[in-house]
């Protein structure tokens, strides 16, 4: 354990070293990003900004500033709005991690149990279903279903909110989680959670349809080796019935590589977003990922990609712990 | 196997010397386990000496420190009357290569994706560099093939990749393998257990030959008493990482010293007391 | 149950009964094979388009008819004439992505698998920071730093890939490593280099390869994402991400959004095709060969 | 009164590739019986007890008869089988380490087939289960019940997967292999449990096994099997004194022999 | 289901989407048009534009008067109008704010470049120039020259010292919602410069009360998800939709306005020694070469013709018909004649600059390229993000860039840039003694005021379509699609639109 997050201590490190890296290998200067035109022919004020924003000290000396101020928490200020960044993720990630994880939850729960039933039926029709429906998911740009999705559902039929979290006409709820769909019942708002909801369903379900194709070819191939054990074979000498075996046996030897794969699905989604959220306004992490890159807003690209790497360690973490409840053989001390 | 006189002291220096050797692993969490426990061993030219024991009691470590597989804990062991170091990630010492060793389990002691030639080829370089020989392509077919011979192989299944062999076979080659770096000392863990009753007759026949034909020493593990007696002329029996008994090995049948040893004869079935 | 038991599984071995000669089911075989027919699909390509992709052929975003097929874009040119010379950047740069990811992930891998120690930890403490660094954000921060091109695309998407293949063939190094073949190789004086070459390498290659088969469709996916973002392919090079990026502008010309994303589709579905068979194939025959038949 | 009765069983793969791996085999068990088998690695022992529970691996298909208490098994249905299995045949696997299920605790494998098929109980399972595991010589049987089988030697666990098989009091055990990972004491007990058996209640056993010793000293009858066929089959006593078939010979022959008896205070 | 059919019903809340480049909402650093709109809402400035009328009009200011030479100003400021916050709005604000944006040293700070502002009394400021500026009330309508409570700034950190750009904290103060510092009809509820900024009713506003109880300005940038919006009923302003769009939305529900652009696209020729387009007969052929109603039918509705640097809404433009003319086949000739057929350019723009009336750079970029192509000359293309495109340019390496310029007044004084030696002209190499004769031009028309002041820079303008390594391609125009719930909405002259102004 401790040593688990000793690793993930010097990753994160290594994390900050790569993004500050690039910042340095880079050939830009991040005021041409972040002035206007006229103030970048002034010298005043691009002194007055590398001044700032600290670039006019040695990098490594910029470097050291920010290790400082990460370990107090504080992932510096965005060149790009001037606000602090852990202002900033504090407001973008929660926007994320919602839609994430709706989509990891559907995704997962679709997919796992296409998965099985595929594997159960293997070589006959579901399977064959099955097995279209995950390579035509895997195959699918995410971007592309996105625009499919939001054309058809909201342009065309109308059914479906095309942008943003919430009406713009409903007030936001005070924040608590900064998940829509919990503050609105929180704030006892059903209108704002209804909107909620629905803002919710298409760029979820496209994450998810663009996730499944890989939980379900998963799942099914954990659930066949499951099957293929020997244990399995034991059981069905006893003579139990086919379906308490599928239950009981192979799918229970599948329950680390399912938890596996949904903790790898979050991850996957996660980069999703930045195509989805760019295309439905959502908000979130991957549209301040991608505004920042574009800006070559360093100090921001570095805190996303701290954050990131956070969320995806504390996921992977969890999901070890999770597969070692499942898994005696694993139990950690 | 009829010409051995039991009670030859062999008059030469050993090949082998193992003065009280440990062998322990580092276990998660739970510091070292100790798995050989302080063993005295001598291994003389054209001897070969059986260590019987039961699962888990060390057979494997021991064997495994015998040629520097395994790092010893405590203790020396010495090939020729040099120590032998743990195989290093860098290439073995040259004085080291005569020390091969025969793994138990057929399938896995060959490279399931390159031919036997190639495989035995591999092995002859290596060994005759490790010599320092010139090594020229006729010198290399004429060893492979008289080493087929030796152990009993038509030459023709040279070509074949290891999937096509029995297991039988397949011990044949690794044993092949073995005797290509022209090894003063083989240690054998289990080399016929693996293998079905026919075939575990004509190995250890042939590992009797070979010793006796080329004056090596040798080392044969195994679990199974009646095995062993067949073959080794010393025997020791192994318990819990220690040597409760060590002795010439019809001895140690017909007037075993410790209860243990006893023991394990007692299982031993009928079937291997009737004279057919 | 680490990530690297997962890419393990996803190449897991899955029976067919689906009979192929034995030739024929060589990783090196097929995966030759798959490449040259991918290779002769994009060097085919000028000869299939109708008209020139880079040249104004008829009025602007004017519908499908029967000279222009798929209609035309903003500038008049032909949509499917574009469509198809799309292939030729985004299949062989997927191939490269993978090519290079592949062979990067399988060097270090078999470095830090068969030296272990501080080597192994330090490969290892890499791989998994690049595989922590979501790929998408660093592959963003280089095009944009380095300038949108296809090459830095790919180096981007090679540089945030190849753990994936390090961590696969590190651990079947490291089972391998103690095998009694290596180890029976070892003792007779074969030097490490040889050991990986002969012993390590060869076992390792039908993984890999059935990986990289699975993964060429991932990365032609990722490389039309980077240019739809804005950060891939230039124009005036037909490419699809762009395409479907520029077609975000023109849903009303519903023609310049559907082909591209119908190409990406049908292409990236091939590949998986083809990496699904090639598990289904060379698997069980490892398999056989590992334990015997 | 037999038990059992095959008659030419056949097993080939359903692709129709290659030679039978079971070719034409024949046999019978009587009640209380046992029946050894042996040969060679590969030669179709564990295939024909496989065919024998309906549950040949994917790709594999056996025809012939089976006859079992007077009813053909191999045109029975899915649930038939499954009604037939552990309670009438039950089988010990091969690989004890690996038939057992990592992730469950012993006492849910060794009583889900209980409850199952007897319509036990929990406790009533869980206390027939403790019984099961007395009779196979495992010490502290109530405290395996909430183990995991990797908290287990290989020993034990094949003890385990015996107790397993004989839990719902089948008329038929196939045994194969079962006592590979044993010492020689507790094998010997294990020998000892299944005379029992076989005298108490009847039960006819088929036991696979390479350990020609062994098995000299529990078989009534042997099978010899090469390459997917019996090439010898009679009264134990009779094959082991004089084998007819030249590769039963080439087996006996193998079995080592020590030029010097035991002595005398092993054998007493 | 959350959005009902087009409503033509006044709701309280309005709703603007908008492709963001919010940077920052403290009105001393606000250079970017979404700040600029949302700053039009809060903070109020001296003078301001009507509707798109290039003519300031006094807002915070009653009057103003001038000397001839005009460098010297008296601003007299009205007597009712207060803050937020119920605070007066006072010479003391005026100076405070206007120091402060000079001395913070951030994006706008050299709109204050040579002015020097004192207080005379509570309600008179005295606005020194060190050049005449003649259109000083232009350079007064700007949003970072927004008036803000000092009394209040100070409070949070903020300063007009001279060091302010080290010891200023205000910054984060202005995204606070009800900082109360400004004196517009519209207070801040949420800031956010990635999804949506939120607008409250200021409560206590000086004057007329606003049309809204809010306003959200959403980050939308797709048009076509504008377009969705808007006719779903989500939103009741759209204002990145193309011309090519917009023309077709006009209905019962929805009013379409255009008007014409502030800036002027063109193409920068670099003159760096080395550089294919220093060659005279190269910047002949693509001035002559390029087909520009080709590129205006590409760009698609409304674009017009540059006639040159000074857009047609400001004075010293020249008349429609008298902009560079196109003869490709002449290019043609001049290009083979010279021997200079295949020369190679690389040509840089900005491929993710969504602003200029939504124009796609990728496709105008590509149809250039064909034009060029056409004549002779080999083209490659070299599309960035802005950040990397613009400090190209601003380093002077690029070859054929292209870009416009957003001017920060009404005024042709603002394009002055571009004369030989200014700002752009430097990015081009094009140095004052490149062209003497136009950078004489330019200083005059630079200090002309008066009735001179439009022959000054029509006359400069003229020269600079002769002399200038710049082809001027096209004149953009903005649309804007309301939902005619909208009473009252327009582009300023800036075309950003003024929230206080909206009914
Ligand atoms: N790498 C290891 N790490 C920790 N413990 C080990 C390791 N290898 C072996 N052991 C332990 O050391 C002991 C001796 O193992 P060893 O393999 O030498 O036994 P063996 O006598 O060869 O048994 P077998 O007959 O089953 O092969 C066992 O208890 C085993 O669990
Ligand atoms: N699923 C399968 N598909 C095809 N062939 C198989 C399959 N399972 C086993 N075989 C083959 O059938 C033959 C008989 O196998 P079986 O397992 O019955 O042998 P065995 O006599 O039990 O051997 P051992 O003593 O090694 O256990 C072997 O040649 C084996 O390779
Ligand atoms: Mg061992
Ligand atoms: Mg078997």
């Amino acid at each position: 354990m401790l040593r688990r997050l000793g690793t993930s201590l010097v990753t994160l490190f290594g994390i900050t070293l790569v993004s500050f890296g690039l910042g340095v290998l880079v050939p830009l200067r991040p005021e041409t990003a972040n002035l206007s035109q006229q103030a970048l022919s002034n010298p005043e004020a691009v002194a007055a900004f590398r001044a700032k924003f600290g670039l006019d000290l040695p990098i490594w000396e910029q470097y050291l500033r920010y290790l400082g101020g990460l370990f107090q928490g504080d992932l510096g200020i965005s060149q790009q709005t001037g606000q602090p960044i852990a202002t900033d993720l504090a407001k973008y990630a929660p926007a994320t991690l919602e839609l994430v994880l709706w989509a990891t939850v559907l995704s997962v729960l679709i997919g796992v149990s296409l998965g099985i039933v595929a594997a159960y039926a293997r070589n006959r029709w579901p399977d064959h279903l099955a097995r279209v429906v995950s390579l035509i998911g895997v195959s699918l740009p995410t971007y592309w279903l996105a625009l499919i999705g939001s054309t058809f559902f909201f342009r065309q039929l109308g059914w479906l909110p095309g942008s943003g979290r919430l009406d713009a006409a409903s007030t936001p709820p005070p924040r608590v989680t900064g998940f829509m769909t919990i503050d609105t019942l929180l704030a006892g708002d059903v209108t704002a959670w209804t909107s909620a909801v629905a803002h919710l369903i298409l760029p979820a379900t496209i994450l998810a349809l663009s996730n499944l194709g890989m939980v379900l070819r998963f799942t099914r191939s954990a659930v066949l080796d499951g099957l293929n054990t020997d244990a399995v074979k034991a059981a069905r000498v006893k003579g139990l019935p086919g379906r308490r075996v599928l239950i009981r046996y192979a799918v229970r030897s599948a329950s680390s590589p399912i938890i596996t794969v949904t903790a790898l699905s979050f991850g996957f989604l996660l980069a999703a977003t930045v195509y989805v959220e760019q295309i439905f306004a959502w908000g979130g992490l991957g549209q301040y990922a991608y505004r920042s890159a574009t800006n070559l807003d360093v100090t921001a690209i570095t805190g996303i990609s701290v954050v990131i790497a956070v969320i995806f360690l504390a996921v992977n973490f969890i999901a070890d712990l999770l597969a070692s409840a499942f898994d005696p053989r694993i139990r950690l001390q | 196997m009829t010409d051995r006189s039991p009670l030859a002291e062999p008059p030469t220096e050993p090949l082998i010397e193992v003065a009280d050797a440990v062998v322990s692993y580092r276990v998660k969490g739970k510091g070292r386990f100790v798995a050989v426990h302080g063993v005295d061993l001598e291994v003389h030219p054209g001897e070969i000496v059986g260590i019987v024991g039961e699962s888990g009691c060390g057979k494997s470590s021991l064997a495994r420190a015998l040629v520097g597989i395994n790092k010893l804990s405590g203790g020396s062991i010495r090939f020729k009357g040099e120590p032998v170091t743990p195989l290093p990630i860098r290439r073995r010492p040259a004085r080291l290569v005569p020390l091969q060793m025969v793994f138990q389990d057929p399938y896995a002691s060959l490279n399931p994706r390159r031919r036997i030639t190639q495989q035995l080829e591999e092995v002859w370089n290596s060994a005759a560099r490790a010599r320092g020989e010139r090594r020229t392509a006729e010198e290399r077919l004429a060893d492979i093939t008289d080493v087929l011979e030796r152990v009993g192989l038509d030459p023709a299944l040279r070509t074949r990749y290891p999937h096509a062999l029995s297991g039988g076979q397949r011990q044949r080659i690794a044993i092949a393998k073995a005797l290509l770096a022209k090894p003063n000392v083989i240690v054998a863990d289990e080399p016929i257990s693996a293998l079905d009753a026919s075939s575990q007759k004509h190995v250890g026949d042939l590992l009797r030959r070979l010793v006796d034909d080329l004056q090596i020493g040798m080392v044969i593990i195994s679990h199974d008493l009646a095995v062993v007696a067949t073959i080794a002329d010393r025997t020791a029996v192994m318990r819990a990482g220690v040597f409760v008994e060590q002795g010439p090995t019809e001895r140690v049948w017909t007037a075993p010293e410790h209860p243990y040893t006893r023991e394990l004869l007692g299982a031993v079935p009928a079937l291997v007391g009737r004279e057919g | 149950m680490t990530r690297t038991d997962v890419i393990s599984m996803i190449a897991a071995p899955e029976r067919s009964r689906r009979r192929v000669p034995a030739w024929l089911r060589t990783p090196s075989v097929i995966a030759a094979g798959a490449v040259l027919l991918a290779w002769l699909a994009v060097i085919l390509i000028p000869a299939l388009t109708p008209f020139d992709p880079l040249a104004t052929v008829g009025p602007a975003l004017a519908p499908p008819d029967a000279t222009a097929l798929l209609g035309t874009d903003a500038l008049g040119r032909d949509n499917f004439s574009r469509t198809l010379a799309a292939a030729r950047t985004s299949i062989p740069n997927g191939l490269m992505i993978v090519a290079a990811a592949a062979l990067i992930g399988t060097a270090i891998g078999l470095i830090a698998g068969f030296f272990g120690g501080w080597i192994d930890e330090i490969l290892m403490r890499v791989a998994d920071l690049v595989f922590a660094f979501p790929g998408i954000i660093l592959a963003m921060a280089i095009a944009a730093a380095l300038g949108p091109s296809v090459q830095n695309a790919v180096i981007a998407a090679a540089i945030s890939w190849w753990p994936a293949y390090a961590r696969a063939v590190r651990s079947i190094v490291l089972a391998l490593r103690e095998s009694e073949f290596v180890l029976s190789n070892r003792l007779s004086g074969v030097g490490p280099l040889r050991s990986i070459i002969v012993d390590l390498l060869p076992a390792v290659s039908g993984s890999v390869l059935v990986l990289a088969m699975l993964d060429i469709g991932s990365a032609i996916l990722f490389l039309a994402g980077l240019s739809f973002l804005g950060l891939g392919a230039v124009p005036p090079t037909p490419e699809w991400g762009s395409m479907i990026s520029g077609a975000v502008q023109y849903f009303d010309q519903w023609w310049l959004a559907v082909a591209p994303g119908l190409a990406i589709v049908t292409v990236v579905l091939a590949f998986n095709i083809i990496g699904d068979a090639i598990r289904d194939n060379i698997e069980p025959r490892l398999n056989e060969n590992g334990s015997g038949s | 009164m037999t038990l059992l009765h095959v008659d030419q069983l056949t097993v080939r793969r359903a692709s129709g590739a290659g030679a039978p791996l079971v070719d034409g085999v024949s046999f019978t068990v009587e009640a209380g019986e046992v029946v050894g088998v042996v040969g060679e690695s590969g030669s179709g022992k564990t295939l024909t007890g496989l065919a024998l529970l309906g549950l040949l691996p994917d790709g594999l298909v056996a025809d012939g008869s089976i006859r079992f208490d007077g009813r053909e098994l191999l045109t029975q249905s899915k649930r038939e089988w499954e009604r037939t299995r552990g309670t009438e045949i039950a089988m010990v696997l091969q690989d004890p380490s690996s038939s057992l299920h990592p992730m469950l605790k012993l006492g849910e494998q060794l009583t889900d087939h209980m409850r199952q098929h007897l319509g036990l109980t929990k406790p009533a399972a869980e206390a027939r289960a403790i019984e099961l595991m007395e009779r196979v010589h495992l010490r502290e049987p109530k405290r395996l019940l909430g183990q995991y089988p990797h908290q287990l030697s290989g020993g034990m666990k094949q003890r385990v997967s015996i107790a397993i098989a004989l839990a719902c009091d089948p008329k038929l055990l196939i045994a194969d292999e079962p006592t590979t990972a044993l010492d020689a004491n507790i094998r010997t007990g294990i020998i000892a449990l299944l005379n029992e058996l076989r005298r108490e209640s009847g039960m006819g056993i088929i036991f696979v096994t390479h350990d020609l010793a062994m098995l000299s000293t529990i078989a009534d009858r042997l099978n010899v099997f090469r390459t997917g066929e019996i090439v010898e089959s009679g009264d134990s006593d009779r094959v082991f004194r004089s084998p007819q078939h030249p590769y039963t010979r080439v087996l006996l022959d193998a079995v080592p022999k020590v030029p010097w008896p035991l002595p005398e205070e092993v054998l007493s | 289901q959350d959005s009902g059919g087009a409503s033509t019903e006044k709701s309280g809340t309005l709703v603007i989407d908008q492709a963001f480049t919010a940077q920052s909402i403290d009105p001393a650093t606000i250079f970017q048009v979404t700040d600029a709109i949302t700053g039009s809402g809060i903070y109020q400035t001296l003078f301001t534009y009507i509707d798109n009328v290039a003519e300031p009009e006094p807002l915070l200011a009653e009057s103003i008067t001038g000397n001839d030479a005009a460098t010297e100003f008296t601003v007299t400021l009205r007597e009712d109008a207060t803050f937020a916050n119920g605070n007066p709005v006072t010479a003391a604000d005026v100076v405070f704010s206007l120091n402060r944006l000079k001395h913070l040293a951030a994006s706008p700070a050299y709109r204050m470049e040579g002015i020097t502002v004192t207080e005379v009394d509570e309600r008179t400021v005295q606005i020194t120039t060190e050049n005449p500026a003649p259109y000083i009330e232009h350079t007064l309508t700007a949003p970072p020259l927004a008036i803000v409570d000092d009394e209040a700034v100070r409070a949070a950190g903020g300063t007009d010292a001279e060091d302010a750009a080290d010891t200023d904290t205000a910054g984060q103060f202005f995204t606070q919602p009800g900082n109360g510092a400004g004196s517009g009809p519209y207070a801040l509820e949420s800031y956010d410069t990635n999804a949506q900024i939120v607008l409250v009713k200021n409560e206590d506003y000086w004057g007329e009360a606003p049309a809204y109880d809010r306003i959200v300005i959403r980050n939308v940038n797709n048009a076509q998800q504008q377009k969705a919006n808007l006719e779903g009923g989500d939103s009741q302003i759209a204002l990145d939709i193309p011309g090519r769009i917009a023309e077709g939305m006009e209905s019962d529900a929805l009013q379409v306005q255009s008007s014409s652009s502030p800036e002027v696209l063109y193409l920068a020729l670099s003159q760096k020694e080395g550089a294919a387009t220093a060659d005279p007969d190269v910047v002949e052929a693509i001035k002559t070469g390029i087909d520009y109603e080709a590129l205006r039918t590409l760009v698609g509705a409304g674009a017009k013709e540059a006639t040159g640097i000074i857009p047609s809404m400001m004075i010293g433009a020249l008349p429609e018909g008298e902009g560079p003319k196109s003869d490709p086949d002449a290019a043609k000739k001049l290009l083979a004649d010279a021997g200079k057929t295949g020369t190679e350019i690389s040509l840089d723009y900005a491929n993710d600059y969504t602003r200029l009336a939504g124009i796609d750079y990728n496709i105008l970029a590509q149809g250039l390229q064909t034009q060029l192509e056409a004549i002779g000359l080999t083209v490659t293309l070299n599309p960035t993000p802005t950040s990397t495109s613009l400090q190209r340019y601003v380093d002077g390496e690029t070859e054929m860039a292209l870009w416009s310029w957003p001017p920060d007044t009404a005024d042709a004084s603002d394009e002055l840039v571009f004369a030989p030696g200014g700002l752009i002209g430097e990015r081009v190499h094009w140095p004052a003694d490149a062209a003497p004769e136009t950078a004489e031009l330019a200083e005059a028309a630079r200090v002309a005021t008066g009735d001179d002041r439009e022959a000054a820079f029509t006359e400069w303008n003229a020269s600079m379509n002769e002399e200038a390594p710049f082809a001027f391609l096209l004149e953009p125009s903005f649309f804007l699609v309301a939902s005619n719930s909208v009473e009252h909405v327009s582009h300023d002259p800036l075309a950003a639109i003024n929230l206080s102004q909206i009914d």
